[in-house]
């Protein structure tokens, strides 16, 4: 195992001073330690990788590095020197920008008032704008980064959106860029584009550190790669040395078995079928725009996707949350997508089983105990109550017990409130309380997001189980490695549409990653 | 249980009565407060100045919620004060059902009238002594033209409204009274600046002599004719000095003196009706050196004569609470 | 958060307390900064509001009053609604009373109280009705609403007072009394039975037993049954009950409504148990503290008992205050600034400090 | 309705909403910069006291004005302490200043002054004197601009010209400053701000002081221009209904201005005619009084084209791990 922890047997390090490092930095909040002892050397002019799973403390990392946090111990040294950075103030004056995953972003202001809020360099604005706009010009040429310095952000897609942010890092005259995740919301080709301003960016000097958990990513544009498990910081290789099995092994700290083990599917009959199903959200922008499709007994179809092209909104309007219009039968009964009829609670009650792609904002109440949360959502269930007035507390009690055993939820305490357990855990009390009342027909929504390796190998032999029982799954991820490992046919969907529909072994990433950017190759 | 429950009902009686010398009078303004400088001043006045000569001493306290006062007179009947003094009418509906739990307590009313054997209740004839200063407010104004700011819009206000008005015409046939209330709650009684706007739209009306019977309110009135340069008169107590020169007069009204009476009787307080009217001194006008300038001979000598001819029951101002209704308009 | 932080307890109990004692210290303060001796005050009002039956009256008097609006407020805390308004809805309840009781000939007290329970909860819930319907329907803020609401019920009573129920002959802006049939048993009838002796001033009556009743059907209402389990699940998080099924409208309309109706309900207290008549501003603020003690009672039904007891005591004893030195009752209003600011708005102040207190203790056990 | 009754109502209008419209605009700072501020009526009512009762002391209503707005700077701050810096919650924070405000100035004045929680009347430079505007004279004639210029606005306390001059200038440091151009973020998105290094709680504070410092004119412009003393409770709602008009004009600073005047002549002609007699129905003066806050429920129900907060109002901003 290459367990170099402080980067000195790099080969030529010594020379130069890093860009960045980071001795013993410590951190915890509260009784979670995020960070232990971190130590790490960032090369000049080197796109650095930093990966590890969710909670594994590289955000925290980056949060201290631009001055959010302040570490517990530990010293930062930019450059060399020893730097003391108590507030992003303090990063921004280092040469440190950051593009965070969330962006951080004033929507109903201007690109132009987003780039210099915070250094516009004069009490008034007028100077200042026409100052950035002179610069906004010069960046846009130098490094493919054109956007329109007069349109509201809030008008801007995402990708747009991203080079705001990017811009805003430059135009402090940033050195060290740091991005997080950045290519969650993206497509294959906007990564791409990305990717390419960042190499574009290296060539100019600028160091680059870049967060994700995708090893593909890793590979493809990092020149060394560091990774942090439960906080430590366990190795720092050079990308050209090491392999994705490799760093899968140090990021989880055992051998790690990236394919699920499953039999062929025995599709039955169909379960649901959707015709025409659209969606338009509040604001009046249409999410779904005509969706087709068939799910049997027995199968799993996967609905791959960059995040935000309607896979939310489908789950939804299937689990009866919002409102669509089409038409769908779920065992041959129509389905009220009005909402007038129907709702979540109807939806349950004719057997359509949710776990909700997020569970801290809606498949679980956070301070509810673990047995009332086993019952939530189905608290109308006849076996719940004691009479026509009073719900029956024992009886709920009882079955959590029962449920929280079978699904190994540690520790096993249906009395502990829900946000008192780990990640994988939290999500465990969800497939136990959807899972255990034999759906018909399961939508799963990223099942195994912020979720352990370990707890993510239960959740996929769960799935498969009741796949093998013959219930129905749809299931939506944006981890391909995911939808390719349980799905029994694949639907890729784009900006609202499915643009094709494929069987996993017959297909490969670069085909999904077409139609995921919307580019249809053949008639799909 | 029974005993310990008595006993401890009975020390706690006596904590309450203890350092409090048996049958103090006690006296409780209605809201507007003590210090309005109109009628619970006036109220004031009185207590003060029979503590000043007896050296006796007396409880007060201010109402400040329609719901508290049944409280507070229970409070100080409870506690053993004799008699109870009370100002406003809005007192008579909680006096009344208190009134009846402590027959060995005399109560005292002011401004209202409560039919029980150890009630005694004051009123006053305020469309008489309002009629006076009609009179020097037509003879004193020079647009034809003055006004009158009420304080809530009830019957009682209506009274000094109406005698008011009966004086300016009875002085100046031609003359114009415009009259506003400030409210038809409580709250009318003390809200300075809606009087002051009420008197400056009174004014922009042509209005160069005001007369504010609105207690607390009233401050805001006389302040805002003083501001504007045109003649004021003040109510229920003397305000002539609280805009020396520019307040015509005060119609007073001796709620001191009922006060004053009612503490001097004590425990012997004789109950019933009284009538405090102009010949009995009940209500008038208040001459000082603060507008000794503004009264002319020609207006003393025509008050002179109409006091005399109202006492003497000559001139009868019409009464609007025994009717409801006024010979000039009120509205 | 806090609760990984802290047991449990030491938030619902341990925290509410601190807070309260900074509060009084921080009166005892003012008391004394304008030259009063706050034992001494503290003395008068234990003994004013406390030490007799008489006291003791008027202090469950205004406990019921308390009992009434907190458990209004805590009822919509518990679905995350912020109802102001239950000094308008209470309000609002008066009329229902007085329409109740001057125009029905009841044959006697308990027909009338019912009746007038009834008739207060629904105008009180008539009243928060269109905030509530505002907040679920459109979206307005009900915070803003019920302040508003406030002000027009006060214009309401306003009118209704001066111009429909004063009786033509009446100057106060207040209805005629009721009917002396209906005048509702008081601790010193109720207690009478058992042999207790009892003041038979103070107002307190068989409405504390009612607001005790309630308190205690708002308990199961919110921990048994499927309305209050969606109730609070619809507080703790507005997308996880939509997740579930739970309608967000129904929830604010329902959680509203009975908020409404309770706070409704307290006008049988202060207007039949009271003066029985109403008079303005018969709710004399209850409403608003209503809001300081269910955030001390940490918006539970039984939680609240002790905290409206204690401002019951605090208006009784401000009361007696007020009469006995030259301490203005505003001092009660005060005292109820404080504590609704330390329970409510600086409660991080205090928990901070015990949670590093109890981190400490964690980790050396 | 003749010209003497038109200009007597405009008059009267300006200084009725003279009040209401220091109080706009510091809700207008606060809420702007993402702190909800229900406290308005409370700062206010003590900033009239503070005045009102300096004023009487040193005979200066000048000294009396910054007595006035020390108080409700320090209220300000009160606020800003429970909901910037404790991450309290805004709104409760905010009912409690009012009712400490309701309290702490009857409790002070009546142990100060010991006139049942009113302070005693200002005579002379204790009060703001009409500020009488050049050529007002020479003007008078002149058709329309005459009046309004030598009669309405002549003549009122320094106080109303400061507020008047106040909305441009609020109008510009919000949009033409660089502390505008932040505090607007801060108040949509305050992760924005603090991610550019600014820091998010230093400008909250500075909004709020100077809502502390506007509502703080409003309450001395109460008590020693409108009225000539303190008594209790004498904001009497106007911070409630200054709130009102901020959500009519939509956290702008020039509608604030059109929605407090609107709103000050509601009151005005409340006082000219109690029963309002509009031919075909007679409105009592109960209706006048409610109109504000009636109006104000249908522009929140949205009836009236939808009035969008700030987006960070009423959260407190915590840093996402």
């Amino acid at each position: 195992m290459v367990a170099d922890v402080t980067g000195t047997g790099m080969a030529g390090a010594a020379d130069a001073a890093p860009a960045i490092e980071l001795r013993g930095i410590s951190k915890a909040f509260g009784p979670v330690q995020a960070n232990k002892d971190i130590n790490i050397r960032v090369r000049k002019g080197t796109i650095h990788g930093i990966i590890g799973e969710n909670g594994a403390g590289k955000s925290t990392l980056m949060s201290i590095l631009y001055g959010f946090y302040k570490a517990d111990s530990g010293e930062i040294l930019i450059d060399g020197k020893p730097t003391q950075i108590s507030d992003s103030q303090d990063a921004i004056r280092a040469g440190i920008g950051m593009v965070f995953q969330h962006f951080k972003l004033v929507e109903n202001f201007t690109v132009l008032e987003n780039v210099i809020l915070g250094a516009e360099g004069n009490a008034l604005l007028k100077p200042s704008k026409a100052r950035a706009r002179k610069l906004l010009t010069q960046l846009a040429a130098d490094y493919e980064l054109s956007v329109d310095p007069d349109a509201v952000v809030e008008d801007l897609g995402v990708g747009n959106q991203q080079r705001v942010e990017i811009l805003k890092a430059l135009y402090r005259e940033a050195n060290i860029l740091i991005l997080d995740e950045p290519t969650g919301v993206l497509t294959p080709a906007e990564a791409d584009h990305l990717f390419r301003i960042l190499q574009g960016l290296k060539e100019q000097g600028k160091t680059i550190i870049l967060i994700t958990h995708k090893l593909r990513e890793i590979m493809e544009v990092t020149d060394e790669v560091s990774v942090m498990r439960r906080g430590e910081m366990v190795a720092t290789v050079k990308t050209a040395e090491t392999s994705p099995t490799e760093l899968a092994e140090l990021m989880v700290g055992r051998k790690v078995l990236l394919d699920v083990q499953k039999a062929p599917a025995q599709p039955g009959e169909v379960v649901l079928s959707a015709r025409n199903l659209k969606v338009v959200d509040r604001h009046g922008v249409e999410k779904l725009r005509g969706i087709d499709l068939d799910i049997r007994r027995g199968e799993i179809l996967g609905i791959a996707g960059v995040a935000g092209n309607g896979q939310s909104e489908l789950l939804e309007v299937l689990a009866g949350m919002i409102p669509g219009t089409g038409e769908v039968t779920l065992l041959g009964k129509p389905l009220d997508l009005s909402l007038k009829r129907d709702n979540a609670r109807t939806r349950r009650e004719d057997s359509v089983g949710h776990v909700h792609e997020d569970r801290h904002r809606c498949g679980l109440i956070l301070d509810f105990m673990a047995w009332e949360n086993i019952a939530f959502g189905h608290h109308n269930a006849p076996e719940y109550q004691k009479n026509a007035l009073l719900m029956d507390n024992h009886a709920i009690l009882e079955d959590a017990k029962g449920k929280i055993e079978r699904f190994d939820v540690r520790p096993p305490n249906p009395m502990l409130t829900a946000e008192s357990f780990s990640g994988g855990n939290q999500q465990k009390i969800v497939l136990a309380r959807e899972i255990e009342r034999n759906p018909d027909l399961l939508l799963v929504g990223q099942p195994t997001r912020g979720v352990d390796i370990g707890a993510i190998e239960f959740i996929h032999k769960r799935l498969i189980e009741l796949r093998d029982q013959g219930k129905a799954i749809l299931l939506v991820s944006v981890e391909l490695d995911e939808i390719f490992g349980l799905s029994d046919r694949i639907a890729v969907m784009f900006d609202g549409r499915i643009m094709g529909e494929r069987e996993p072994e017959k297909t490969d990433r670069q085909e999904l990653g077409l139609l995921m950017a919307g580019v249809t190759g053949d008639a799909a | 249980m029974k005993l310990t429950r008595t006993f401890l009902g009975a020390t706690a009686t006596l904590a309450l009565t203890a350092g409090v010398a048996w049958a103090d009078p006690a006296l409780i303004y209605d809201l507007g407060g003590k210090f309005d400088r109109s009628f619970n001043e006036a109220a004031f006045g009185g207590a003060q100045r029979w503590a000043d000569e007896t050296g006796g001493e007396y409880r007060d306290i201010e109402m400040q919620s329609e719901a508290q006062r049944e409280q507070a007179i229970r409070r100080f009947a409870e506690a053993g004060y004799n008699p109870v003094v009370m100002t406003g009418f809005s007192m008579a509906t909680p006096l009344e059902t208190v009134a009846a739990d402590y027959p060995d307590t005399n109560f005292v009313i002011i401004d209202g009238v409560v039919d029980l054997p150890n009630v005694r209740s004051v009123v006053f004839t305020e469309h008489e002594g309002s009629y006076l200063v009609g009179m020097m407010a037509a003879m004193a104004s020079e647009t034809g033209t003055v006004s009158f700011v009420g304080g809530m819009d009830i019957p009682l206000i209506r009274r000094f409204a109406c005698g008011y008005a009966q004086g300016v015409v009875a002085a100046n046939p031609e003359a114009n009274v415009i009259v506003n209330y400030t409210g038809t709650t409580p709250a009318a009684w003390n809200d300075p600046v809606r009087g002051g706007e009420i008197t400056s739209s009174q004014i922009s009306q042509g209005s160069d002599v005001v007369f504010a019977a609105a207690g607390g309110t009233g401050v805001g009135v006389l302040q805002t004719a003083a501001d504007a340069g045109i003649l004021s008169i003040g109510v229920d107590s003397n305000q002539n000095h609280l805009h020396p020169g520019q307040v015509l007069t005060s119609m007073v009204k001796r709620v001191d003196n009922a006060v004053y009476e009612a503490f001097t009787a004590g425990e012997d307080l004789e109950t019933g009706l009284v009538v405090m009217d102009l010949a009995a001194g009940g209500v008038g006008y208040a001459l000082d050196d603060n507008n000794a300038e503004l009264v002319t001979a020609d207006m003393q000598e025509a008050l002179d004569a109409a006091s005399a001819a109202i006492a003497s029951g000559e001139t009868v101002v019409h009464d609007y609470m025994s009717d409801n209704t006024c010979p000039v308009s009120v509205e | 958060m806090s609760s990984t932080r802290m047991p449990k307890w030491a938030d619902v109990l341990l925290v509410p307390l601190f807070s309260l004692l900074i509060a009084f210290a921080i009166s005892a303060l003012v008391i004394l900064a304008i030259g009063e001796d706050p034992v001494e005050a503290l003395v008068i009002m234990v003994r004013g509001s406390l030490g007799s039956t008489y006291g003791w009256g008027y202090t469950l008097y205004y406990t019921t009053n308390f009992l009434l609006t907190g458990l209004a407020v805590a009822i919509a805390f518990q679905a995350r609604l912020f109802n102001i308004g239950g000094e308008g809805q209470a309000l609002i309840g008066g009329l229902g009373v007085a329409l109740v009781c001057l125009f029905i000939p009841w044959p006697n007290w308990w027909t009338a109280m019912i009746a007038a329970i009834l008739a207060s909860a629904a105008f009180g819930a008539l009243w928060a009705a269109i905030p509530a319907f505002l907040q679920a329907k459109r979206g307005s803020h009900i915070v803003i609403t019920t302040i508003m609401f406030n002000f027009i019920a006060a214009s309401v009573m306003n009118y209704m007072l001066s111009h429909v129920l004063r009786p033509p002959t009446a100057m106060d802006p207040a209805t005629a009394r009721f009917d002396d049939v209906l005048r509702l048993p008081r601790l010193h009838d109720i207690l009478g039975l058992v042999g207790i002796e009892f003041s038979r001033s103070g107002p307190a009556n068989i409405m504390l037993f009612v607001a005790l009743l309630f308190c205690g059907l708002a308990y199961m209402l919110m921990w048994r049954t499927r309305l209050g389990f969606e109730i609070r699940a619809f507080g703790q998080s507005e997308p996880a009950a939509h997740y579930a099924g739970i309608s967000g409208v129904k929830i604010i309309m329902v959680a509203m409504l009975i908020s409404g109706a309770l706070a409704g309900t307290m006008a049988v207290n202060s207007v039949m148990g009271g003066p029985q008549r109403l008079v303005l501003n018969a709710v004399e603020g209850a409403g608003f503290i209503g809001i300081a003690v269910a955030l001390m009672g940490r918006s539970h039904p039984i939680g609240i008992i002790a905290p409206a007891l204690l401002f019951g005591f605090l208006y009784q004893g401000g009361g007696e205050l007020a009469i006995e030195t030259t301490i203005p009752r505003e001092m009660i209003i005060v005292i109820q600034a404080l504590v609704i600011m330390f329970t409510g708005a600086l409660d991080n102040m205090v928990r901070q400090p015990l949670e590093a207190v109890f981190l400490r203790l964690r980790r050396r056990g | 309705m003749d010209l003497a009754t038109i200009v007597q109502i405009l008059e009267s209008t300006l200084r009725l909403a003279t009040p209401l419209l220091f109080a706009c605009l510091a809700g207008l700072f606060s809420e702007r910069a993402g702190i909800v501020d229900i406290g308005l009526e409370g700062k206010l009512l003590i900033a009239a006291f503070f005045s009102a009762a300096i004023a009487f002391v040193t005979g200066s209503a000048w000294l009396g004005l910054l007595a006035g707005i020390a108080a409700s700077v320090v209220f300000s701050l009160i606020h800003g302490i429970a909901s910037i810096t404790f991450r309290g919650n805004q709104l409760i924070s905010g009912v409690a200043i009012n009712f400490l405000a309701s309290g702490m100035s009857v409790v002070i004045a009546q142990s100060w002054f010991r006139q049942g929680g009113r302070t005693p009347s200002l005579m002379g430079e204790g009060r703001f004197p009409p500020l009488e505007l050049p050529f007002a004279d020479a003007v008078a004639d002149v058709p329309v601009i005459g009046p309004l210029y030598s009669e309405i606005l002549s003549g009122n306390s320094i106080l109303v010209f400061v507020g008047l001059l106040a909305v441009p200038a609020t109008w510009w440091v919000l949009y033409r400053s660089r502390f505008g151009l932040r505090m607007r973020a801060v108040g949509e998105n305050p992760a924005a701000v603090d991610t550019a290094g600014i820091s998010v709680v230093r400008l909250r504070y500075y909004a709020i002081l100077i809502a502390g410092v506007l509502c703080g004119i409003g309450g001395a412009y109460l008590s020693t221009s409108l009225a000539a003393g303190f008594v209790r409770e004498m904001s009497a709602g106007r911070g409630y209904i200054a709130l009102a008009a901020l959500i009519f004009a939509k956290w702008r600073p020039w509608q604030a201005l059109f929605a407090v005047l609107l709103f000050g002549a509601l009151e005005a002609i409340a006082n000219r005619w109690p029963n309002l007699d509009l031919g075909f129905i007679t409105l009592p003066n109960q209706v006048m009084t409610a109109l504000p806050y009636i109006l104000t429920v249908i522009i929140l129900a949205g009836f009236v084209g939808k009035a969008i907060p700030p987006r960070a109002g009423g959260e407190p901003y915590v840093k996402e791990r």
